[in-house]
């Protein structure tokens, strides 16, 4: 297991602490096996592995969506609530988008912050800026079927933000976007990271976008799902365009591409 | 044998006697006619058959058959087994309601739609003190009327008071409207015109069967007659059938005044327009119906079987 | 053998909007004003006599006549009519909400609400009549009893039906049982609901003759199953027609409003009741 | 103040999978238990005569004593149900496949099929006496047209229901009319349909119920709506709950089957009918 | 407007003509703006653009699923049929799975066969080779639900593939597998491609898979949606491993992106 560069020093508190974790479907499937995985506070963390190999599932159960068939979710430092969640908000991005269809892409941005009391006039400048980021500030008015795959999911990734949460789950959140929104984006996520200190645990296909984004790339096996390779990913850096070009982000890449490699060909053959 | 079917009003019951009593001993048969009975019941729609041709009598009342005439159509009441409706109102009997008249002072009283429409009316314009407000519909259960002593309730003298005295344990005051006025031709038997037009002989011949099972069912051997009233209504009791019987004979029900001297079944001009009369004034009938396209004498009083009541 | 040939684009797709509008209320009238014409035929035609089949003109004459007395007993049909239909959608909503809490709430007391429907009203009638404090409230409750069960039913499968990614979504939001209810899992089912209501709103009026006849009301105050019994049995065959049609009249009336309703509330983002554009 | 704590896995979800299996059977008998108890307990401490309410003991007498009357008519009246049920679901799918084929026949039509759910039948069961051929067919007419109405409903609001991206995917293999209704529309509105069935499992009851009361014969062929109009003029108050407690029977019964159809039909792939894994 | 080589020599027909096509949506979002496109036969165009610039509208437009407002479809070479289409195999991959829940993955995979009445048991062999293609074979008995966001996307793919369209429209198709299962199928796509000489238009976000899959790159420009840069990409080397390596691809891909950002550029600003 290879590691581009030596763990960050600073010491992290553990966030949440995966123990054992398996889950198995009632249809009989084992999406994920005796799982392990503690995620700091801070940190962001990409999951990457083939499709199917339990990324989705092990997002959900961290977040409290599903229970574990065994092991558990622990949150150290967290009071936790009676679902068993640390108090304190997270967001979730689902892989696919997920909006109520009966309310427009405003109603659908609202709803975690309508869910916590706040009216739709208070919340109003924070949801259009949102909306903006995403690039969808025209179509606050529009119903989910007026929108193309890719503004879903922008429309998701906005009701993701506009709670400011501590810790944000993304499933593969990029994916239906074209390469410029996509940088955009990548870069807006940064800079939130950067600036609130939140913790990301972030699945995606993309070995570049893991390389540019996180600290730390966790590669899963599939069938069972499980940590193949854990790779804290070090660089004096700031992730800029200039990054992209540099020899610490080609060398991630390929440290990556070789372990999502290997995860996937010890599984076929 | 020419075939006949009879419609009656309701399930088989000792109130339809004659007629099962002519099928069982072969009177029918004896006068050329093979007849098929139709039990009416809850809600049958034996007269919609009637006037659709389905069946070629029905046991139909005066009142119907001058509501066909108002309506067009050619129903004829050709003979009235029944000299008195055997409608009656009931009323329980510690609450001092001891006459007709009483019975104003009922909170409700449980009647049929046919009730409230036309006796209730009546009722209204030749009594003092009914008024709408006592009317509840009745669903032939008389659990309401026996729940709540204040009330009072329609009933039809040979059956609901057997039953509430069988169930209840006491016997209801009885008040047959036909003693205390109100008293149209019931039980008939009526036919369309079309019939009495095409084939009289029949009519006479099933009004003159009729009339002697009816003579025999009284007052001779009714026991094959009931048996087949049994197998049509497994329901019926002997008990209900003796009670039925002796009521019929207590009240008059069949035989009294024209009947008496002319035969059962005897209609009569005059009486037919006194009721008409009574209608009109309440405002049930017009004035200009030409009621008298509702029946017809021609068949009977003519003395037929009563050398059969002894 | 190659045939060029195109799929032209077709021309002006939002013109005559304004005629298109008033389709939905011309073509059922036309349909109902065809048939209408076919009975009015067929009654000449065929000869049958009117104390059978009446003709569309006898009918309309005694709707004419009538009308000083149909006229309010429509009205009072009409007034049992909307307040059953209240009624069954409150408890239908509510019976339904409560039994969806979880599935021992479900089994323990479907069975109940079963129980509630097969029971013929006309059989348990008397009771009611017993026990209820007033006529007015005794026909309610028959009338409820026969139009409940629909909007229950359609309204317990809308509850059960919602996505569960959406309900993931609200769990992780820590939205409470009540925000669950009202953001989620009534707009969810609103499709379902709809279809409730439109059922729920042609046996709120059939409740309403139903409970009439078992333990309705009587004289100024008796709604149109009265009247109609009283035709039935005064032989008053067009008068009796009169009535069926004002209660067809009313029922056309209550689907085209619930229709109506359901259009408004589906056709901003449901299915059933959007053009498919893509 | 940090708190720690831990969410354990549940221990051993798929023990007592057995027991697990009889509870939906159980339960709803415990729960009818128990309210047949109250009864018994509120009728003997009330000291209600018992020809107004009878006791569950009276009851049980009278099902015992009369089974000899009873049975017959169930049976009837079941044979009624389901052949009204069948007609209904034959004549509701029929009905709906065809209103949605159009916009334009679904607004001529949809009316028509109003009138015919809201015309009492009652009111028309004469009519329809004297034009069927026989009572038995006349039975069928009047019990169908009490019960076709909410699987039309359902059906119509399932067949539009269709996920618009699937009825691309079927226009784009050029699927037939035919083929998409078959493999898309039919199997898409399966959640809708089997709500309407439930609905409509316990309206055929009550139609067997209204045609015999509007229609029926009497005597020997006939079911327990007319044993039990017949008990009530008898004032055979126990065997009158005898009969409605059949008819309940029948109703659970019905809905029962229903509801375990419609779980096959549904739990391997519609929400309503999954247990929320993920 | 930067071709990156000189139009193929061969002279190709014409199979699908766009002619001035415009989509506006009842919703009055103008998605389409006479946009004009000619597809040959046998060409592999890939569609780039922003997020919500009309190439899913686009692509259901050519295949007969909603009407443009204004323009046509011709296909100069093809008897049509009665809904417009030409006579022969056009499969579709939507962006969205789009499988009939109530059917497993074997059932959904044999649709278009069996809408050609072609029964279970006579296409059996077929679907389990389709399906082993895209990685599912032992997946054939499971539900959709029962399946991850990839694994959907890939039974889709499967359900394109089985028919051996002549004509393959695919939205976004690999936009949810991970990089090596995409690799996969790139390949596997433009086996089929080069074996069949069927015609590909292809969606996508990602410049290189442009690049290496396509002949032809149509960028398109947002709101309203019309074509920006329609460059033939035309290489010496065959498709594989090494070209992914070549100075070719590198300026494919350079050239692409340049086209793409113009396209955003002049949009947004
Ligand atoms: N509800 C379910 N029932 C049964 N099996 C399931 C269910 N959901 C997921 N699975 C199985 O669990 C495994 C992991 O699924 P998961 O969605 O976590 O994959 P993933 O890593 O997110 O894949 P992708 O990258 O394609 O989204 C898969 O094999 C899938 O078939
Ligand atoms: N049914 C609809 N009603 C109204 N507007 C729609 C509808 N479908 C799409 N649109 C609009 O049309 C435009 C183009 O949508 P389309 O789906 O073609 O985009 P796209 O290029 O495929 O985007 P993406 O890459 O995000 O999938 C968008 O602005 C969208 O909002
Ligand atoms: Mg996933
Ligand atoms: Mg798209």
């Amino acid at each position: 297991m290879a590691t581009p560069s030596s763990p960050s020093a600073r010491p992290r508190r553990p966030l949440v602490v995966m123990e054992n974790v398996s889950k198995q479907f009632s249809s009989g499937t084992l999406a994920l096996s005796d799982m392990s995985l503690t995620v700091n506070a801070g940190e962001f963390v990409s999951l990457l592995g083939p499709s199917g190999c339990g990324k989705s599932t092990a997002l959900r159960i961290i977040a409290g969506l599903g229970d574990a068939s065994s092991g558990a979710i622990d949150w150290p430092a967290s009071r936790i609530n009676a679902r068993g969640l640390p108090e304190g908000d997270i967001s979730f991005v689902f892989q696919e988008p997920t909006l109520m269809p009966w309310q427009t892409v405003f109603g659908n941005v609202h709803l975690p912050l309508k869910l916590r009391g706040i009216s739709k006039s208070a919340a109003r400048s924070d949801i259009l800026a949102t909306l903006a980021t995403v690039g969808l500030q025209d179509f606050a008015d529009a119903y989910p079927r007026e929108l193309s795959g890719g503004m879903k999911m922008r429309v998701s990734i906005a009701r993701a933000l506009v709670t400011k949460p501590k810790l944000l789950l993304m499933d593969e959140p990029f994916a239906a976007l074209d390469e410029i929104t996509r940088q955009k984006l990548n870069d807006d996520v940064l800079r939130l990271w950067h600036e609130t200190g939140i913790t990301v645990i972030f699945v995606t296909h993309s070995v570049y976008e893991s390389a540019y984004l996180s600290n730390r790339i966790v590669v899963m096996k599939a069938r069972p799902g499980r940590v193949h390779a854990d790779m804290p990913l070090v660089t004096s850096l700031s992730r800029d365009a200039h990054y992209r070009t540099s020899e610490d982000y080609r060398q991630a890449c390929e440290t990556v591409s070789n372990a999502l490699l290997e995860a996937i060909g010890s599984e076929e053959h | 044998l020419d075939d006949v079917s009879y419609g009656t009003n309701w399930l088989a019951q000792a109130e339809h006697g004659g007629f099962y009593q002519a099928v069982a001993d072969g009177t029918y048969e004896k006068y050329g006619l093979k007849v098929t009975i139709v039990q009416g019941g809850p809600n049958a729609a034996n007269r919609a058959l009637l006037i659709a041709g389905k069946v070629d009598f029905y046991m139909g009342g005066q009142l119907g058959d001058m509501d066909g005439v108002k309506s067009g159509i050619p129903m004829v009441g050709v003979a009235s087994i029944f000299q008195k409706d055997p409608q009656v109102l009931m009323a329980h009997p510690d609450q001092g309601i001891d006459s007709f008249a009483d019975l104003a002072k009922a909170d409700t009283i449980f009647m049929g739609n046919e009730g409230y429409t036309t006796y209730f009316e009546w009722m209204k314009k030749n009594y003092e003190g009914f008024k709408d407000e006592q009317y509840k519909p009745y669903t032939f259960n008389p659990a309401p009327f026996i729940a709540d002593p204040k009330s009072a309730q329609q009933g039809y003298l040979t059956s609901e008071p057997y039953e509430i005295e069988k169930q209840a344990g006491w016997a209801p005051k009885v008040f047959l409207l036909a003693d205390n006025g109100y008293s149209p031709y019931s039980t008939e038997i009526t036919a369309m015109q079309k019939t009495i037009d095409e084939k009289p002989d029949v009519v006479q011949r099933f009004v003159d069967a009729s009339i002697e099972g009816w003579y025999n069912y009284l007052y001779g051997d009714n026991t094959k007659a009931n048996a087949l009233i049994k197998k049509d209504n497994p329901e019926m009791t002997d008990g209900q059938i003796a009670y039925t019987i002796a009521k019929l004979k207590e009240y008059g029900i069949v035989v009294s005044g024209d009947a008496e001297d002319k035969g059962i079944g005897c209609m009569t001009d005059a009486r037919y327009k006194t009721f008409f009369d009574e209608m009109v004034q309440i405002g049930v009938e017009p004035a200009d119906l030409d009621y008298k396209k509702a029946y017809t004498t021609q068949f009977v009083c003519k003395k037929v079987g009563m050398d059969l009541k002894k | 053998m190659a045939d060029t040939s195109r799929r032209p684009a077709p021309q002006m797709p939002h013109a005559s909007n304004r005629g298109q509008k008033l389709l939905p209320i011309v073509i059922p009238m036309g349909v109902v004003a065809a048939l209408i014409l076919i009975w009015h035929v067929g009654v000449i035609i065929s000869g049958v006599p009117p104390y059978i089949l009446p003709s569309p003109l006898a009918v309309a004459g005694s709707l004419y006549k009538d009308w000083g007395t149909l006229a309010p007993a429509l009205w009072v049909t009409t007034k049992i009519t909307m307040a059953s239909l209240a009624l069954a959608l409150i408890g239908g909503v509510a019976i339904a909400i409560f039994l969806v809490q979880s599935r021992w709430i479900e089994m323990a007391f479907a069975p109940i609400t079963v129980i509630l429907q097969v029971t013929p009203v006309v059989a348990i009638a008397p009771l009611i009549l017993i026990y209820a404090p007033s006529t007015q409230v005794a026909l309610l409750i028959c009338a409820f009893l026969v139009a409940f069960f629909p909007i229950l039913s359609n309204m317990v499968q809308g509850l059960k039906s919602v996505d569960h990614n959406l309900l993931n979504l609200f769990d992780l939001y820590g939205a409470s049982r009540w925000q669950t209810l009202l953001y989620l899992k009534l707009p969810a089912s609103l499709p379902y609901f709809m279809t409730g209501l439109r059922i729920g709103g042609g046996l709120a009026l059939i409740a309403a003759v139903v409970a009439e006849f078992a333990a309705g009301s009587a004289g100024a105050g008796s709604g149109l199953a009265f009247r109609l019994l009283e035709s039935q049995y005064r032989l008053n065959i067009p008068r009796l027609f009169a009535a069926l049609f004002l209660l067809s009249c009313l029922g056309v009336v209550i689907f085209a409003i619930t229709s109506f309703i359901s259009w408004l509330a589906l056709h901003r983002w449901h299915e059933s009741s959007l053009k498919r554009e893509n």
